[in-house]
């Protein structure tokens, strides 16, 4: 009797072993079929499917270029606005009343957890004419901000800046739930050291709590920006969806998840596969941000020595 | 601590209980030696001693075992104390029972003379009584016996100088029995030292029950008196 | 020597505690400004008719999200069923069978790579993997895609929540003479329930909201689902993405709205209740 | 004085770390044997052999020979289940299982025995008296074991062990996590329960030795340096060492 | 003997549940003086009231006066980072910040004060030698604080809190997290300090308070149930709730 | 612990060696007065004693604060307790010490009267010798010395109970000075408990150093020679 427990117990054992390495079988498998469906458009293209700005489904001819560019501006305006608020927010919640914090920080979890397509329901048929009435005519009429480089003076309510505010409203809560949980991780001692040697709330944040949680501050960043470069529908609905160049953030554009999204179901042959050339890409930004992750944690463990 | 150590301490109180009723008994049994100069019970309270040297070691043994293990504090830390301090008084107590006997063998040969004899029994009645109250004291936690104890000393005190005197006049009057009535002179002085230390261990005793040192105040006031 | 102006340090101190509460305020209005809109737009489409009718091709008059519901449900619910045994047990194997550290490292990259991967591609890749060799679109290749996208979801969660039961419950099962499975699935497997509990509701309610990944893979039918695994599936997401953008009809959009109104009651509603009912307690004290 | 435990040369590695060096100890039946020693002297690990939990690490390992009643339980032919049985253990942090007082306590019941359920009714009631827990948990048997106070959680997780009726008592720094009020009520119950089993334990705590054991164990960098009477260890120790450590000399 | 603090009828409440009452006491200038007491007595609660910490949790409120050099700290108009200042606080556990040994022992001055770079390094040095870690990490000044072993952090925390030149030092159980040995090092730095500084510790560890302070208060259930040289606490307590407390026979 | 632990302690032997060096500054005082008769000499020795009292007082609360709160063990523990004891052995060593002088009082009224005197010098030396060695041995933790000044017990023993019989010789001679003999008597008795003592204190160094009590021991080996 005592023997067969012991088989069961290597059995399980056994069965949780193959579950785990389920994980590592897709994320290959991920790999091989996007570079097996993509072969084609590699080697139509090379290299140059990376720089090449012209996509033109008549003419076979495909180029990357403007939708990486344009993802990488959504990510980053979207970054730039919702980082500051996501963290003075996050300190609010983490050292308000007890009662007054689980309440806000259930609402930081519930903004996060709407579905990203009603994001773009409410981006298109509000912030979009908004942006168009209001928004844009004082950055630019009242402003002069069109002198800035990057900056049209022609709008339409739809391009990379309404997409990145889009994008900025809907990280805001991921970062700000995760900068929640660093700061009230920080250990109740912690802060009471900080405050028992005379530090203001502010100092205490800032040489502190900001300190102690920068691996976790840094893993929301992280998150905060895989969710930007990736988020397809909530872009798909604000950002116009035209495969240039962009010149300005006020131009329409596409991203690359925008651009699967719209043309995939119509497109084949090369197309398709320069598609799935764009859908490699998009994993290879992916797997480099969680590279520099890694990078970071094991930078910060090697700094604290633990 | 509680379980552990009341245990231990007890025992300790019950072993202390026991030396004291051997050592007094000891006394007693010199005392008797003396007054029928008896030099069997002599030899027998001389060969007893070596019981009550035992019973000490093992007393202190036990008290520095509670020491260390038990690490006692406040009254705890008196009692144990106070119980190694009086051990070690009851084993000078049975010292001078047997300095007594001892001096029992010499006197011994003057027995069956017809010669004025010296009365111990007062003295020893005293200094027995006083011992026994002192221990009764300890038992009973009864400060105010062992207050009486210290103040019955003089008694004892002034019948030993007195006895200074009487051995003097003994002594012009019996020159040939000098030796006996030096003899008598230092039992009286054993008796004295014995209710000494029964003060000793009522101050002991008023120690542990109230944390006050008393002794040598005593010793101090009256310090001609000895 | 000297000090540093108090005043100043405080100065300071005020201004930030300003913006922590512009922040905060401009956060929630912005969530109560999109969840106002959605009621607003949303709630006169909404019917009981609306929610049992089948949708309709363009131009036809009989609306409904019936089929969409029910679509959403069964994907929903076929994902779960893929993911959730072998998540927990991979989970299990993170948190417990620590004798492979190098494998565990592996995973857990890997699961982070997954757990970061834009859910369109997932939607690609179950399109090269069950589209394209059957070559129909279903219901299944949604809940598989779902399905992916919860699996190292709740693999990490099972692990979180496994790791902080501490070492000593272990060993103190396995002390009174317990194997090495039976104190994994009936003594530190139960004191993690609740969170367990937690984090499969918590991501099934977030997949049963997505979009992308059921593109290319459910994609939309104006019938009810009739076969899982050979017919396209109607759901609620890919409504409203169909009524909201390829529509220019006014009405339309209504319905999108309601849909809305749908998906986010039925999000939020299983987001709130399973933290109201599994708070989360933690082990000990 | 009859022999329960006894290990000869017993060795133990954490990978390629040597923790425990040449460990020859006996330990006698029926008595509370403390193990004293400075932090990561190796003490916790010697009393982790004795039930081979180490064993739930890969890289741990022990070398040697540890006889429990004569007969060595490093072989691998050993059951490890029925040795577990034979050998509780508690734990620094007191570690109810996530279930009630009575299932806590019954888990080992139902684990090692077949016993109807008036049988095992009696025998959690029995060692919960046995666990000086009874009265105090008599109304709550089926309130979770989590709820109850810290000292009460340890003795529920002695109660556990020894429901099991064991014959040896491991404990690893019982009462470091508890208060000290708490801490006497374990010192008293371990006090009555040396009558039936063989107990060892840890302890960083020398007075806690001092007051509770019968034999000492003083480890120093994984060696035993000095083994004895508790009495004699505390008041006259033989090796220099041993004293430094006891006197607080200790660099 | 000069008065460093002194308490006036000191009321304490967590929200409504009152958890000190009436303390009246007086801590004298450049002497340790030891709370003891058993857990939730309120020994912590009291403490923590002498630089104002509890104020970082809005239900907790004081009530009465605290006088620091004669002058009433409660009072609303006090600069509470002044304060703290002049009050440091050591916790149970050691809580180094996430920077370097130096910046760790730097960050006070430069919160506090405008010094140029070799004055800190001269008080950084200056404080590490006061808290006798100087020699152990000189040599690593600028790896990171939390790299050190527990009781170095702990001593790191206490360079930390001298390095802003305090008067007093308030130490919450500054040992109960760290091994036998590094608490010796602790306690003996303590009695160095005590030529600069007033210290106030709350220990659960009675033996603790009996080898290092000069006075001893006993709290219980939220009073001061006596408070008086440790000398004499020890030998002959007035109190009989302290004597029961101190030999171990508080049930 | 160390470190209060052993400023405390070097502080309780400083004070124990001050005490010592006192009480046997006490006890050659008073053999000087014994020596030379002299009543002011007496006088000085007795009014000394109130210190060594005070001494002792304190020397023993120091124990109890040190036991109550360094709660020493092992070889820690033995040193306190030894101290605890021979504290207790000086103070009576001082006790003696004013028992000679108080006999000088009496004495003196002889002092022009040219009778035999009895030499204690010899004595004097002899017990004087063996406190200092006794003392010498605990402060240098010189075990070989200690068990040297147990051995030289014997002798001054042998010298006092000569004594015993040069005392009843010379009062038959000369019976007038009764009183004289007498007393020197006493102070010869007082002398061996001196030596006693210091056979005390050896024993306990020996114990202190060796954890071995070998008190009685010699005294059950030869209990026939006292």
């Amino acid at each position: 009797m005592k023997i067969s427990m012991m088989k069961t117990d290597s059995c399980f054992k056994g069965i949780c072993w193959f579950c785990g390495s389920l994980v590592l079988l897709l994320t290959a498998g991920f790999f091989i079929q996007l570079l097996l469906a993509s072969t084609d458009a590699w080697k139509e293209f090379g290299w140059r499917f990376f720089i090449s700005s012209e996509w033109n489904p008549a003419a076979e001819k495909f180029g990357a270029l403007p939708s990486i560019v344009s993802t990488l501006i959504t990510t980053a305006i979207a970054l730039i606005f919702a980082l500051p608020l996501a963290f003075a927010a996050a300190l609010f919640i983490a050292d308000a009343p007890p009662l007054t914090s689980s309440i806000l920080g259930h609402a930081v979890d519930m903004l996060a957890a709407i579905p990203s397509v009603i994001y773009g329901m409410w981006g298109l048929f509000i912030l979009a004419p908004l942006m168009q009435k209001y928004v844009q005519p004082f950055m630019v009429n009242t402003l002069h901000m069109d002198k800035l480089p990057f900056v049209n003076s022609t709008y339409n309510g739809f391009g990379l800046f309404t997409a990145g505010l889009i994008l900025a409203v809907m990280i805001l809560p991921y970062i700000c739930a995760v900068l929640r949980d660093v700061v009230k991780m920080t250990p109740a001692v912690l802060k009471e050291a900080a405050y028992g040697i005379g530090c203001t709330k502010l100092e205490a944040a800032k040489d502190i709590i900001l300190r102690y949680g920068i691996r976790g501050i840094l893993g929301g960043i992280l998150i905060g920006l895989g969710r930007a470069l990736g988020e397809t529908m909530a872009v798909l609905f604000v950002i116009g969806n035209i495969m240039n160049m962009p010149k300005g953030i006020f131009d329409s554009a596409s991203t690359i998840s925008s651009t699967l999204a719209s043309n995939f179901a119509e497109a084949d042959g090369l197309q398709r596969s320069a598609l799935f050339a764009l859908g490699l890409i998009l994993l290879a930004m992916c797997l480099c941000i969680q590279l520099l992750s890694q990078y970071f944690i094991h930078a910060t463990k090697a700094k604290r020595g633990e | 601590m509680t379980r552990h150590f009341t245990n231990a301490l007890s025992n300790l109180q019950s072993m202390l209980g026991t030396m004291s009723a051997y050592a007094e008994g000891a006394l007693r049994l010199s005392g008797k030696a003396v007054a029928e100069l008896s030099r069997s019970i002599a030899t027998e309270v001389i060969a007893g001693d070596t019981k009550l040297d035992t019973m000490e070691i093992q007393i202190e043994e036990e008290c520095l075992k509670i020491l260390a293990l038990h690490q006692p504090v406040a009254s705890d830390l008196r009692q144990v104390i106070t119980i190694l301090k009086i051990n070690n008084e009851l084993e000078r107590i049975g010292d001078l029972a047997v300095n007594m006997a001892e001096l029992v063998e010499n006197l011994d040969s003057f027995s069956d003379s017809s010669i004025e004899k010296m009365d111990f029994s007062e003295m020893l009645q005293a200094a027995c009584g006083m011992v026994k109250d002192a221990l009764d004291s300890l038992a009973y936690h009864n400060v105010t016996l062992a207050q009486e104890v210290i103040a019955r000393d003089e008694k004892v005190d002034t019948i030993h100088s007195d006895n200074h005197g009487v051995v003097r006049d003994l002594i012009l009057k019996y020159p040939a029995y000098t030796q006996y009535y030096l003899n008598g002179l230092i039992i009286s002085r054993c008796l004295e030292r014995v209710a000494d230390i029964a003060t000793n261990i009522a101050e002991d005793v008023i120690y542990l029950e109230s944390g006050r040192i008393v002794r040598h105040r005593h010793n101090m006031e009256n310090s001609n008196a000895s | 020597m000297k000090q540093r102006s108090l005043l100043l340090r405080k100065i300071k101190n005020h201004l930030l505690t300003a913006f922590s509460v512009s922040a905060i305020f401009f956060a929630v209005a912005i969530m109560l400004w999109v969840i106002w809109t959605v009621i607003c737009h949303g709630k006169d489409a909404l019917t009981p008719s609306l929610l049992v009718n089948c949708s309709a091709p363009y131009g036809s008059m009989a609306y409904g999200i019936g089929n969409a519901i029910l679509g959403t449900m069964l994907i929903t619910l076929g994902a779960a069923i893929i993911a959730i045994p072998p998540a927990l047990l991979a989970g299990i194997f993170l948190a417990e069978y620590t004798e492979f550290p190098r494998l565990a490292g592996a995973i857990s990259f890997a699961a982070n790579v997954l757990m970061g991967m834009p859910s369109i591609l997932v939607g690609l890749f179950v399109y090269t993997i069950i589209v394209v060799p059957t070559g129909k679109f279903s219901g299944f290749a949604g809940s598989v895609a779902l399905a992916i996208l919860m699996f190292p979801v709740i693999m990490r969660t099972t692990e979180n929540m496994l790791s902080m039961v501490p070492n000593t419950l272990r060993e103190s099962a396995l002390a009174l003479g317990m194997t090495r499975m039976r104190a994994t699935l009936y003594i530190v497997c139960r004191s993690a329930k609740n969170g367990l509990l937690t984090g499969i509701l918590l991501a099934l309610s977030r997949v049963s909201g997505e979009t992308a990944p059921l593109l290319f893979t459910a994609m939309f039918a104006d019938s009810f689902p009739t076969s899982y695994f050979t017919q396209p599936t109607a759901s609620l997401p890919i409504l409203i993405t169909e009524y909201a953008t390829n529509s220019p009809f006014e009405v339309m959009h209504q319905i999108g709205w309601s849909a809305a109104l749908v998906v986010m009651l039925l999000v939020l509603m299983t987001n709130i209740s399973t933290r109201i009912f599994f708070r989360e307690k933690k082990y000990g004290n | 004085m009859e022999i329960k435990i006894q290990t000869k040369k017993l060795n133990f590695f954490y990978g390629d770390h040597q923790a425990l060096f040449e460990n020859d100890l006996i330990i006698p039946t029926n008595q509370i044997t403390a193990v004293i020693g400075p932090s990561g002297c190796g003490k916790s690990t010697h009393l982790r052999v004795y039930n081979r939990i180490f064993e739930l690490y890969r890289d741990q390992r022990a070398e040697g020979e540890v006889l429990i009643d004569g007969k060595n339980i490093l072989e691998p032919d050993v059951d490890v289940l029925e040795l577990r049985r034979k050998v509780g253990m508690i734990f620094q942090k007191p570690t109810p299982f996530p279930m009630s007082v009575f299932d806590n306590t019954a888990y080992p019941l139902r684990l090692h025995y077949k016993l109807d359920k008036k049988k095992i009714a009696e025998r959690v009631e029995q060692s919960l008296r046995g666990a000086s827990l009874w009265d105090e948990v008599k109304d709550k048997l089926h309130s979770s074991g989590l709820a109850l106070s810290g000292g009460q959680q340890q003795r529920l997780c002695i109660a556990r062990a020894i429901a099991a009726e064991p014959e040896i008592l491991l404990m690893d720094e019982p009462t470091s996590a508890i208060d000290p009020v708490a801490t006497l009520k374990i010192e008293e119950l371990m006090d009555t329960l040396r009558e039936r089993f063989t107990i060892v334990i840890v302890t960083h705590n020398m007075q806690q030795a001092a007051r509770i054991s019968d034999q000492t164990v003083f480890f120093y960098e994984g060696r035993i340096v000095e083994y004895g009477e508790t009495k004699q260890i505390f008041t006259n120790p033989a090796n220099k060492q041993t004293e430094e450590y006891i006197t607080g000399r200790f660099s």
